[in-house]
């Protein structure tokens, strides 16, 4: 075919002994969309940053149109016409969210021209970013930064534009927006790579669907014109996925006298009112809301991060509120954070040094000489466990594949063993398979004498793992749902204050 | 609209420590607001606050310069050497400028090409420079300036009342501001020091930003070394020993955060007057010489507080505001 | 009465040379007749730019006379030449106002002639240890300097240098060892000149830190070099006492203080304008000897130096009346 | 198995700069090799060396303490006026590691009060420190110290043939490098330096980590204060002086990098000889006075790129083999 534009043959990679990429080939034509999925460590995102020239090929060849290309740097890249949303956002937080937009190679002049500062408010407000561009960056939420970055690829009007998760942290209102600007895009002809592991989402946006499986292509055996979710779960897997999951058997609340239980009482802080909120153990509790809804201060509050004006708050083990976070995760809360680059890891250790951090620094399990044979060894369980993609235990957390870094956040968090667990968007960026896993650890762990507390930016995960889901708006809970109403449809729709039914 | 615009001026605390120390002084002392005191003043923190600026710069790029007395002393003893032998003090001057920057650069090309921060090749070149500087002028002084000289009159005399290195420090001021703030490299200067990778990652010519900065901060340290010159008309091998922590102090002091990202130049420029401000406080009140180092280390952490404790009391009224 | 309000500013304020022209000039305000105010001022640490500034801030607070303990001219000419403008009298003292302005008035010793005297001392010493005149003897012997550039040191080596060489053609007087200013620092240096140049006839610092160290190191590594030191704390001076040191050279800075203040303060009672010129001290040869007085002298420096010296200072006042200065431009180059 | 350690050995590159730079002096100056000559260089590094452990784990939290020469100078000030003042020496001396302690501690204190970096308030307790020792001391030196009492035979003498304060030195070395990367506390120190917001996230007491930390480079500054008392008997005002930078610059040529999260007490302790032996090269090679600085610069730039080039070129090779 002659429309194609870019394309990549026999592209390897090695990191130390591990083959990331062996011989993967790739063509993205004219205004095509072409979803790539596979699994947490597959070599998605490195394939990408070899596309964008942000790491060089051992081997291979890349061709752009008709030209070989040697993508010595992402300044060639951007040159070439050829814009990439990494995974791990490059952005700088100090600086205003204009700056940032502005701050790419290839644009010349000493400061921001009107022009450009008019594409870039149009820009972002088609994305759904609602704040002025003078506004530094570090005071936006992680969505926000997501939106920013991809807003920085748009406005290079690439011929290709690589997308490596790029709705990982995004509302489902958001990534509508973002759906709809792509298409506008194909229109023009640019092509553009769509990575996630929302497969619903690749199999709405992509025109063709890749499958990477340990740094190799696999075929997509699929009976019909386009394939199915299972299909491709067989192909990412290389068999068919254990368990099509199915909803827990919800209990419904029981507040029994002597069981472990979080209270809390007419709770008043800035942006949150709550007059009343029970969660009892063995229960997984959805707390669902759109952006800035209050949630995220709940668990803020729990955590001992942000004090309230006034309330009565009763943590599971018994204890009042914790005013600090030391005394928060000593009074057993653990709170799972979205943000695993800034607030989950140290991504400069060893796997196993971040395993056992929560365990053996914060809470002093391990005395105050630990025994690293053992660390090694209770971290290599975990991992297994949870399904940690690795060489081994040894190797900085920076190294591992993104999703496999999340579970690492949440292996680091089990090990304190905790009687309130906060998770905030604990499946960011897991591969489906990788999910069910979680889900049903989650569930497993709510057998025990725990309160789990859940939030996510993706409604099927409450319906896979609560037994109920508050809804939050505006910083008041407005519904809960629970049995039958316990669906994706209902739980949006709540979310977006269009409550027909009464609570 | 003012109040709110001196919320968010940063540097309010830094103005009040100041002006607190300077009405201590003031009122207790009437002859520090002499035009003369002032004016002493203002030709001290000329010299270091020129170097401050570019250190500014290095530091919001989590970078740190140990060697700018050095290139500082070099520069001043070259354009001596020039003038007196014979060349026009304006181009010894202009080649003295060429010489700092060069030297600036050089620390930045042997940091980005060894890869290793900026502070570690200017613990070896700050012994180079100042070495450099005892071998060209045989560690003896250099006399003998034509004093009579435009350069020597105009920059080593006054202005509109003031010395002309005040005028000199205020034009460095605005335009390392201006540059930082407002254009294109400012901007790639904060966003190397806020996020290295990322930079390096969406294809910004780091080592280029890094090298630039070094040389700007050369440059500097060359325009405060010929102030210096043409206020004392000589140069002496001992001149610029240990500026670096003065430099450092000021930029520290005046609230650029060694984590990167952000500086402020006005910051500086605060920072440099406070420490100048306390050496005159202490020889106004009369310090006894074995107090003075005592009271100038408690005077200097009593405006770091007070700077952060207001910037703190700051930030919690604006958050109670935006909860109205 | 007015007291006459003089500002000294000090080099550094912590070594106890600094200690000595304090009592010196304290026991001249106690000798004058009329009030005279001085105030100490000077950075802690050695640091000549810190110094200026202090300088140019005392200036501002409008005393009647400032004195300067010079180390480095260049950055004080110029804020001298301003202070002076504004009718402050200036008086240079321990190194010299540099050659583009020997005009001013200077008390100190002669450093040149200082290392001259020394070299003197250390040729009769190996004289009287080799029983060979001194032309004869031959060796090497190791001098340090702790800050290059620092023209007072150097003068002190380039007259001992110059000495030797005169007296001793035969000794061969190695390059000058850069040592460090901090005892610590110094201490390393020192071991490893000597031991590198072991056998030495003597080994000789400019600085202070390194003639504690060479004291040092002699005692314990029983060496048999000769030293003499160039100041005289009181380590230095125990050890001249007790002969491990051959002698200490001193600057005399008590009369340097003392006639400093002394001068500069009956200039401005009577109204006079300072004269030009160098008024020279006799500086001190603190031998064996003459250690036992000199030290029992120091225990309470102000009466005990002020007698000790009373002689010289009593020539001292009578040159500077009598206008018997000598030229600044003496002290860079000596007159042969 | 010993190859792939000593691949993995990161101190390599620095070891061999520091036997080049020995077999430089040593072969052409065999003095250089007598037991007297490495004595004195080992007894130099003690002093530089055991204050530099402390400040690897400052710096490895993306700390530096600008006043560990002032802690050094009260320290050692304060154990001789005990001593003077009648108490007995190994008395005097612990109530002097206390001092030192405390100071640290507080530096720590008042940085997480203020909320602010370690630097910024030791450019301040810098002074302080100076100044509070030139008030104990009345800026005089303190010495007729007991000179045969035991603490000044044991540890201003020797030791099975070293220098006692190698031994500490050697102790202590053991001791903080055992700390840093096997309990707890190091653990910490490096999970704080790594990334502090993640550290307070999962609720480690930052604040108390870093007092801990600080308070330790107190204790590590009056030990060595200790040795340098028990050596010199003697104490000047002046003590301490300038120390910091050859305290940084020991852990930074030693390769603890300043992005925190690691650190490297053994390369520290390299660090401090290469500094002392240049010192001992300028001897040996008779370079004069007005060459030394400069050659010091440039022999410190060629041992930061020897390390520097020897890693990448390990890296390289160690990645080359995986490829096999
Ligand atoms: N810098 C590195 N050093 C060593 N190994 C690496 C490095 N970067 C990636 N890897 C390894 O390469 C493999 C592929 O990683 P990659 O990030 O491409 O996965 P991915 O498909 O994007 O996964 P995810 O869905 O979790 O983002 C993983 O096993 C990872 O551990
Ligand atoms: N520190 C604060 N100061 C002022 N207002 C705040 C503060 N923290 C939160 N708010 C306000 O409280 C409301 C709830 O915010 P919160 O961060 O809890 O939302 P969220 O549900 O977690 O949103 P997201 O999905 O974006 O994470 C918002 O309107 C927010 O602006
Ligand atoms: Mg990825
Ligand atoms: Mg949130």
């Amino acid at each position: 075919m002659n429309d194609i534009v870019y394309s990549a043959r026999n592209i390897t990679k090695r990191f130390g002994p591990q083959l990331a990429l062996q011989g993967i080939d790739l063509d993205l034509h004219e205004g095509e969309i072409l979803g790539i999925v596979g699994a947490n460590g597959a070599g998605k995102s490195t394939l990408m940053k070899i596309l964008s020239g942000a790491l060089q090929a051992d081997d291979g060849e890349l061709r752009l149109g008709d030209n070989v290309h040697h993508m010595g740097s992402m300044l060639e890249a951007w040159q070439a016409g050829v814009a990439f949303v990494s995974q791990e956002l490059n952005l700088f937080p100090p600086l205003s969210v204009a700056e940032n937009l502005w701050l790419v190679p290839g644009r010349t002049g000493l400061t921001p021209t009107r022009e450009f500062l008019t594409a870039a408010r149009v820009q972002t407000e088609r994305l759904g970013l609602k704040v002025p561009l003078s506004t530094p960056l570090a005071s936006l939420s992680l969505a926000d930064h997501q939106l920013v970055e991809i807003a920085r690829a748009l406005l290079q009007q690439p011929r290709v534009l690589i997308l490596d998760e790029p709705t990982s942290a995004l509302h489902a209102s958001e990534v509508g927006r973002l759906h709809e600007i792509l298409r506008g895009l194909r229109e023009s002809g640019v092509a553009m790579i769509y990575i996630s592991h929302f497969l619903e989402e690749v199999l709405e946006i992509a025109d063709n669907v890749v499958v990477i499986r340990d740094g190799m292509n696999v075929p997509l055996e699929s009976r019909g014109k386009r394939p199915t979710i299972p299909e491709i779960v067989t192909a990412m897997l290389g068999r068919a996925s254990d368990a099509v999951h199915e909803p827990p058997a919800r209990k419904t609340s029981t507040a029994a006298n002597g069981v472990r239980k979080l209270g809390i009482e007419n709770l008043r802080a800035p942006g949150l009112s709550i007059d009343s909120l029970v969660a009892t153990q063995g229960e997984v509790v959805g707390l669902a809301g759109l952006a800035g809804s209050g949630v995220e201060t709940v668990f803020e509050i729990l955590f001992g991060v942000a004090t309230p004006a006034s309330g009565v708050i009763r943590l599971p083990s018994g204890a009042r509120q914790a005013h600090n976070r030391p005394q928060a995760v000593a009074s057993g809360v653990a709170y799972f954070p979205s943000d695993r680059k800034h607030l989950g890891l140290t991504l400069d250790q060893s796997i196993h040094e971040n395993v056992s951090a929560v365990r053996s620094l914060s809470l002093g399990r391990d005395g105050p000489v630990p025994k690293v044979a053992r660390q090694r060894q209770i971290a290599e369980e975990r991992c297994a466990q949870i399904g940690v993609k690795m060489q081994s235990v040894d190797q900085p957390v920076s190294s591992l594949s993104g999703g496999n870094q999340q579970k690492v956040v949440f292996a680091r968090w089990l090990e304190a063993n905790p009687s309130l667990l906060l998770l905030d968007d604990p499946m960011r960026g897991v591969d489906i398979n990788a999910k069910q896993e979680m889900y049903r650890i989650i569930r497993d762990l709510a057998e025990g004498d725990r309160v789990i507390l859940f939030y996510s930016t993706d409604p099927g995960d409450y319906v896979a793992t609560t037994d109920r889901v508050l809804v939050f708006n505006d910083g008041r809970i407005i519904d809960e749902l629970s049995g039958e109403r316990l669906n994706e449809h209902e739980l949006v729709a709540s979310m977006n204050g269009e409550t027909a039914q009464t609570a | 609209m003012l109040p709110s615009r001196l919320k968010r001026f940063d540097e309010a605390g830094l103005l009040f420590a100041l002006i607190v120390m300077v009405l201590a002084i003031g009122i207790l002392h009437p002859e520090f607001f002499d035009l003369g005191s002032i004016k002493t003043l203002l030709r001290q923190s000329a010299f270091v606050g020129i170097m401050a600026f570019g250190m500014v710069y290095l530091v919001s790029m989590t970078e740190i310069d140990l060697s700018v007395g050095g290139i500082y002393a070099v520069s001043a003893t070259s354009a001596a050497l020039l003038i007196k032998a014979g060349i026009d003090p304006w181009i010894a001057v202009g080649l003295s400028f060429a010489i700092g920057a060069a030297l600036g650069a050089l620390n930045g090309l042997v940091a980005v090409l060894l890869d290793v921060p900026l502070i570690i090749v200017s613990l070896g070149s700050l012994s180079v420079f100042f070495g450099l500087n005892l071998i060209i002028s045989d560690a003896s002084p250099v006399f003998g300036m034509p004093r009579d000289h435009a350069f020597f009159v105009i920059f080593g005399g006054e202005f509109l009342g003031l010395p002309s290195p005040a005028w000199v420090l205020l034009a460095t001021g605005i335009v390392m501001h201006f540059l930082f703030f407002r254009t294109r490299f400012g901007a790639t200067v904060r966003a190397v020091g806020s996020n290295r990778n990322a930079a390096e990652f969406i294809g910004i010519r780091v080592g280029l930003t890094r090298i630039l900065a070094t040389s700007l901060t050369g440059l500097l340290c060359a325009i405060s070394a010929s102030m210096a010159l043409a206020y004392f008309r000589a140069v002496d091998p001992a001149m610029g020993e240990q500026k670096e922590l003065l430099v450092i102090a000021a930029v520290i002091i005046g609230g650029t955060s060694l984590a990167g990202g952000s500086g402020t130049v006005l910051g500086a420029f605060l920072g440099v007057l406070i420490i100048t401000v306390i050496d005159s406080g202490i020889v106004f009140f009369g310090i006894d010489t074995n107090y003075a180092r005592f009271v100038t280390g408690c005077v200097i952490l009593g405006a770091i507080a007070l700077d952060r404790i207001l910037k703190r009391s700051r930030a919690a009224s604006s958050h109670m505001q935006s909860h109205l | 009465q007015e007291p006459i309000k003089i500002s000294y500013v000090l080099a550094v304020t912590t070594l106890e040379w600094t200690s000595e022209i304090k009592a010196g000039a304290e026991a001249a305000v106690a000798d004058l007749d009329f009030p005279v105010d001085v105030k100490f001022a000077g950075p802690s640490n050695f640091d000549p730019g810190k110094q200026a500034s202090i300088f140019m801030n005392e200036t501002q607070t409008s005393p009647d006379a400032m004195i300067i303990t010079n180390v480095a001219a260049p950055l004080f000419i110029e804020p001298v030449r301003e202070a002076q403008e504004r009718g402050i009298a200036v008086t240079w003292t321990n190194a010299s106002p540099a050659p583009d302005f020997y005009e001013g008035f200077f008390v100190s010793a002669d450093p040149t002639q200082m290392g001259l005297e020394a070299a003197d001392v250390l040729a009769k010493a190996l004289e009287e240890k080799t029983g060979k005149p001194a032309a004869d003897i031959e060796g090497t012997m190791v001098l340090g300097v702790c800050v290059p550039g620092l023209s007072v040191l150097e003068n002190r080596v380039n007259g001992l240098r110059s000495g030797l060489e005169k007296l001793m053609p035969k000794v061969e007087v190695l390059p000058t060892i850069p040592t460090k200013p901090d005892r610590e620092g110094s201490f390393a240096i020192w071991n490893q000149a000597m031991r590198k140049n072991a056998g030495a006839l003597a080994y000789v610092d400019a600085c202070e830190a390194g003639n504690l160290n060479i004291i040092r190191i002699v005692a314990d590594d029983k060496l048999d070099a000769l030293s003499l030191a160039f100041d005289v704390p009181g380590e230095v001076r125990e050890a001249v006492a007790d002969g491990t040191f051959l002698a200490a050279s001193s600057s005399n800075f008590f009369m340097q203080g003392y006639m400093a203040v002394y001068a500069t303060a009956t200039a401005l009672h009577a109204d006079k304008p300072l004269p030009s010129g160098w008024l020279k001290i006799p500086a001190t040869m603190v031998v064996q000897s003459n250690a036992g007085d000199y030290n029992e002298a120091w225990k309470d420096m102000q009466p005990g130096l002020r007698a000790y010296y009373d002689s010289d200072i009593e020539k001292a006042k009578a040159a500077f009346e009598d206008g018997d200065l000598s030229p600044v431009a003496e002290y860079d180059n000596p007159p042969n």
